[in-house]
């Protein structure tokens, strides 16, 4: 479903609305010193608006709109650096159980996802290509389901999250697999993983001939690569959302710095040195905007132009933004340098985001392989 | 945005198909040993060509030649022909692009009656420039008095594109030469077959002479012929340029994106200092994979300024904004392929006929990428506009 | 030239020797973990020792405590400290570099009483820029009014490196409010344990302490410490400080030298996305040649410029050229590490003592090469600088 | 031999003295159209100022200075932007050919090499390691010598080249060999290739089982691979001393006209936009100039230090000087971008040194190569 340009504006203001009133960028800097990092409250205000309900159909109760609303609710999380699960549970997790053929089981769960009263999270493979990584957790057949052993590293807010969907390789002869665990059923063990970020939490989740039951199984062989797949794609494009609203926000701040700090007996901007570097930034912004923007717009991850569009997008918007909260550094000197001020905050989150998901080497890569593997001259 | 992306397959497939029974074959390699006036009179042909079956000017007005369809169907028949390896008119750019948008907008019921001849093949150039006014534009010093019912022109014209084969010229001079900058400006349609008009070909760095001086002696253009008000002629040349250039960068994103796939078919065959071909190269590979991500990037920029153009929204900084990643991304990719190509790339063209900027002649084609860098506002103009204009940071002291 | 490259290797081996007895072994590992307190201590410790063994300042004059031999000796012992990764006194660094060679040049009796207490491990800092004067150094605030035997300052300075552990200050303070500039400016040198001087650390962006703000209230520095002539501070401050950035960019290189080398380590055991370790990743392996590569061009600047010191000429503007050189090249290479080491590279490291600039934290490291950038003339000033005084180019309007 | 400060100064005035008199910037583009594209007489004239002869240890009649003082001329040639054999004749010819075990007919070949009478050049194997290409000539033992086949592409100026040093393969089991060849002795054809950069002249040569006698065999095996390898390294050397004093020139015509060009009323040298680029393009110069002059000082092709500093500083002066010549396009403007205006013979200059003896690429992959395979930790 297709919001019109109306209702689209809109559910952007009511966006706008409730992070402005609840999540400052100071709020968010409070928060690294909490136990979970984020703010409870706020989680819930953003579930009653539906916004972890998005990519929810309509006929499972959600609001079922695409990945255009998930950009507007990214990019202003990553414009005020808001801490919290939203990607993870309500975009990465859930874009996985929807894509999936769900069980019963499965679906019980998206309405607890929906209506933001469980949390789930998304752990990619670190290395795409499944069956390859002796870091990714195998399952063996067992009676009823399997045991899973192995660790799974880097997720994403495991902390909190009560559902961890979890790519594993089958021993033997068995396929690769997709699990939904229930993580107060499943015997684990967890170990955080402190970022330069701290607006982030990840852990890295261990298994040790765990028991997980056959209805949890999401795919198997084809369909979960594809499923891998497609939540690969999804990772990127909300990462690079993400990039873009923290690009857009630091940006601004350094123009505003730029507009104000007066040295030599004139305000820094007017100096081409400052007024050029704050172009090329905006240049590198508007253009991860439009990027963005056309690939939500597509809202497709299967077909091949638009899919080459989506990693494009997403490779410009990751690369740009610690590009230009750098450059944010350079243009506001020393106070841009301290502990106190955002500026470095911003840079952070542009590395991890860049980071995340095996990096975004990898949409560049793909894109290589895509090129040259096609017939010459085509 | 809606408009741009449902239009109908049908008419993608009836141009596709079109052009593949139309195109003339070899025709690139038959333009690079021609003379400059073999390629213009190729390109009116192909132009006239165009226009008979529908696919020069589709989005134009009915009542000016076209067919009241939208910029959409301009952005498939420039897909297609990039698609189908169709030549597109170069010579024509000025005339069906500034030239055309500034009678529609601005001109005379007598004025427009030329726009007939420009689907006939007519060539427009601009007369812009000056020599002691590149980046400062507005410091324009050619005269344009008022005597009677002509303006009698004087002073000198440069980087003109192929004024030595335009018809008319877009002329902008000072009718009021006390009148500070811009303010005593005035914009003309000039005959060029007028007594006092002199063309002389600027050869470029790269060997070819498609730019020209134009020296203006005495030259009587008739006061009918002033597009718009006197002094009002850097806002009339303006109107108009900025939509043009987008529209025009469309085509140039369809020349890059052939270009990447050129670029990685090459790469099989050209060969590294270890003997490899270049496909071979990770380095290489993923620095034209950069290349296409950019272009696809360049792409969603063109389709959403375009998508508020048919909106009718203003572009404002768009045009710098897109001209800047152009211009950057154009000579690195030309840069990347030139690389490739080792010395056996630099050899002598001679006097080649310019193929445009992505001609394949990569050495060429990357010294040639200077003229997006420095003409039509050079990228420190840019950059100016879009810090001072966009993001509000204050004018330099001097400028003041 | 002749007298760096003849010096004899025995000078060399006998440090080499030396270094290999007497390093402290896993020190990089303990200082990971200490506080700043102990940092500066051990730094304090390795000091006396290196100074003991003859190893610290043997370019100096013996009657300064050094043994008259030339600067090439010092660029030996850089070299060897690098080669078996010796720690270097980085806390020190003021203290034997800028504060001892203005002594030394500008002292009285005196005050070059004071450089003993260098040599036996005492702390220095600058008290140069003020929140107002970042890139506008010549705009200081902080005044140094004379009263009596006494001149009373008032102001506050802001990042000095190690202020909250320096025994003495570079102070430069107005003490003629009327003269314009760095015309009024005065040079001290400030005891820190006087009354009215108040010091809070800056916490950095990395998380590290290093830096501090001064505030300097009703601070009576008595006239005796004064460094040069009233209102001659600027020239003073600035006269051996170019040169004594070129000596502690020897040590820079040689960090940067090792800093390749442990890139390529890691490199066979950090794994790409697609699973390979980086070092057979062709893109890697060149982007870390051209970092090796620049090292090696820097290290000949370096060397060259470290030459001319030792014949006595001037340097020029080759300070600013190997400030921008070096920062820029210090920025890539550690970005190149720190993507290398993925979101494994991005792991918190809470309050880390800061060491140095190549630490082998690249994420860190990155982000701490903004000092260099932004630091002690921006690389904006460094190019106006060059553009100015060495191209000859027109100052900007504005500041004429 | 090594010259004293003093010494090296008057030298320098020399060739400025005979440069400036002799050799204006514009009348190398005259010579363009000429039948060799170099004055004749101008070559007479440095022969007789013994810059042929520099090479040329003094035992053998030469000066015996080394590449400090070849330096000086290479730079003042790209400064000026002549054209003519002294790269190739008297810098990698008779380099090679002192470096080779000379027997007395080469000998013979270096008198006149020093005295300028005759002319020789050396066609260096496009892929650096002998043996793996198929376009380098091979040569089958013939009675009282070989018989040479095949082609030698991209040689320069072979057209008025007396004597031309060939590295070949030996066919079958045959060891890798240099050949000196007399080029009126050996039957041959020669293609020319002309190059964007009018200042240079190029050939490929062709050889159809040309009868070589063995005298002219100047290396085999181990010792042609070593003649091999220090020809390459000085061809480094060579063209980057070239591009250095290209891109001051160039460097030095763009800071000038953007002192005297006025736009909005000032100086555009004024402006940042101008003025921080051509300090950037500074720093890309006078870093060329210490690193290529450091390497002339250590004038040394064996020692790995020192190999790794001329790669270094050759590959750096080689990527500088394009930038260089871009940037000052850019400064000129319109005016930099005519035919008349001599930024872009700088600019093509730029892009064939770099291209020269298969490309700069092979002495970064080199430090890569020693880099990637010292010991782990080393």
């Amino acid at each position: 479903m297709s919001l019109s340009l109306e209702e689209r504006r809109t559910f952007r203001s009511s966006v706008d609305g409730l992070l402005s009133a609840r999540a400052s960028i100071a709020e968010g800097r409070h928060l690294a010193s909490t136990e979970h990092g984020f703010d409870d409250g706020l989680w819930r205000a953003m579930a009653e608006l539906g916004w972890t309900a998005l990519l929810l159909p309509v006929e499972l109760g959600g609001v079922g709109t695409g990945m255009a609303e998930v950009r507007v609710v990214l990019e202003s999380l990553g414009e005020r650096l808001v801490p919290g699960p939203f990607m993870s549970s309500a975009v990465l997790a859930t874009g996985a159980l929807v894509d999936a053929e769900a069980s019963a089981d499965v679906t019980s769960w998206l309405d607890r996802l929906g209506d933001g009263s469980a949390i789930a999270t998304l752990a990619l493979p670190l290395i795409p290509t499944l069956g390859d990584s002796c870091l990714w957790p195998e399952a063996r057949l067992a009676p009823g389901g399997w045991a899973l052993s192995g660790s799974v590293p880097e997720v994403l807010h495991a902390d909190v999250a009560d559902l961890i969907i979890v790519f594993a390789r089958g021993a033997g002869d068995e396929d690769d697999l997709v699990f939904a665990l229930d993580r107060k059923a499943i015997p684990h063990h967890m170990d955080s993983f402190p970022l330069v970020d701290q607006t982030r939490r990840m852990q890295t989740v261990r298994f040790a001939e765990s028991f997980v039951p056959e209805q949890m199984t999401l795919a198997r062989g084809a369909a979960a690569r594809e499923l891998l797949r497609r939540a690969d794609l999804r990772a990127a494009f909300a990462c690079a959302a993400d990039s873009l609203g923290g690009a857009r926000a630091v940006h601004a701040m350094a123009v505003a710095y730029a507009q104000e700090r007066v040295q030599f007996g004139r305000p820094i901007g007017s100096f081409q040195a400052i007024k050029h570097k704050l172009a090329s930034m905006y240049v590198d912004l508007v253009s991860s905007d439009d990027a963005v923007y056309e690939a939500a717009e597509q809202d497709d991850l299967d077909s091949p132009g638009a899919i080459r569009l989506l990693r494009s997008a997403a490779y410009h918007a990751l690369e740009a933004y610690p590009r230009i909260a750098g450059d944010a550094i350079q243009v506001h000197g020393g106070i841009g340098f301290t502990w106190e001020h955002d500026a470095h905050r911003y840079f952070k989150r542009a590395w991890v985001n860049r980071a995340l998901f095996a990096g975004s080497e990898r949409l560049r890569d793909a894109v290589a392989a895509e090129l040259f593997s096609a017939p010459v001259g085509a | 945005m809606a408009v741009v992306r449902d239009t109908t397959d049908a008419y993608r497939e009836r141009v596709h198909g079109w052009l593949l029974s139309n195109r003339p074959e070899g025709w690139r390699e038959q333009l690079k040993t021609a003379s400059q006036d073999e390629v213009v009179s190729f390109y009116r042909d192909w132009t006239r060509k165009l226009h008979a079956a529908g696919l020069l000017v589709p989005h134009w007005p009915a009542r000016f030649g076209g067919e009241d369809r939208g910029l959409a169907e301009q952005v498939i028949i420039q897909q297609e022909l990039s698609r189908t390896q169709s030549p597109r008119p170069r010579t024509m750019a000025i005339a069906l692009g500034h030239a055309a948008a500034t009678l529609m907008n601005h001109g005379s019921p007598a004025q427009q009656r030329l726009i007939a001849g420009i689907l006939d093949g007519d060539v427009w150039c601009q007369g812009f420039s000056e020599p002691q006014a590149g980046s400062d534009l507005a410091s324009l010093r050619t005269s344009a008095l008022p005597r009677g019912d002509v303006y009698v022109v004087n002073g000198q014209k440069t980087w003109s594109s192929f004024a030595a084969h335009a018809a008319f010229c877009l002329l902008l001079a000072r009718t009021d030469l006390g009148a500070p900058k811009h303010k005593g400006l005035s914009f003309f349609v000039m005959d060029m077959s007028l007594p006092g008009v002199t063309v002389r070909p600027i050869r470029q760095a790269t060997g070819s002479s498609e730019f020209a001086e134009i020296f203006l002696d005495d030259v009587e253009i008739p006061v009918a012929w002033r597009l718009g008000q006197e002094g009002d002629g850097w806002r009339t040349a303006q109107t108009t340029l900025s939509s043009e250039r987008v529209i025009q960068l469309v085509e140039l994103v369809e020349g890059l994106r052939e270009a990447v796939c050129t670029m990685a078919g090459e790469a099989q065959v050209q060969r590294t200092h270890g003997g490899q071909p270049w496909a071979q190269s990770e380095r290489f590979r993923t620095d034209v994979a950069r290349i296409a991500i950019d272009v696809e990037v360049l792409s969603a920029m063109t389709h959403r300024a375009m998508g508020n153009l048919i909106a009718g929204e203003s572009l404002g900084a768009a045009a710098s904004t897109l001209k800047l990643f152009f211009s950057e991304l154009l000579q690195r990719a030309t840069q990347i392929a030139a690389r490739m190509s080792g010395l056996g790339g630099l050899h002598d063209p001679g006097e080649p006929p310019d193929l445009g900027y992505t001609s394949g002649d990569w050495f060429s084609d990357h010294l040639r990428s200077w003229t997006w860098t420095i003409a039509a506002g050079s990228d420190e103009i840019q950059r100016n506009i879009i810090g001072e204009r966009v993001l509000g940071l204050p004018r330099e002291v001097a400028s003041q």
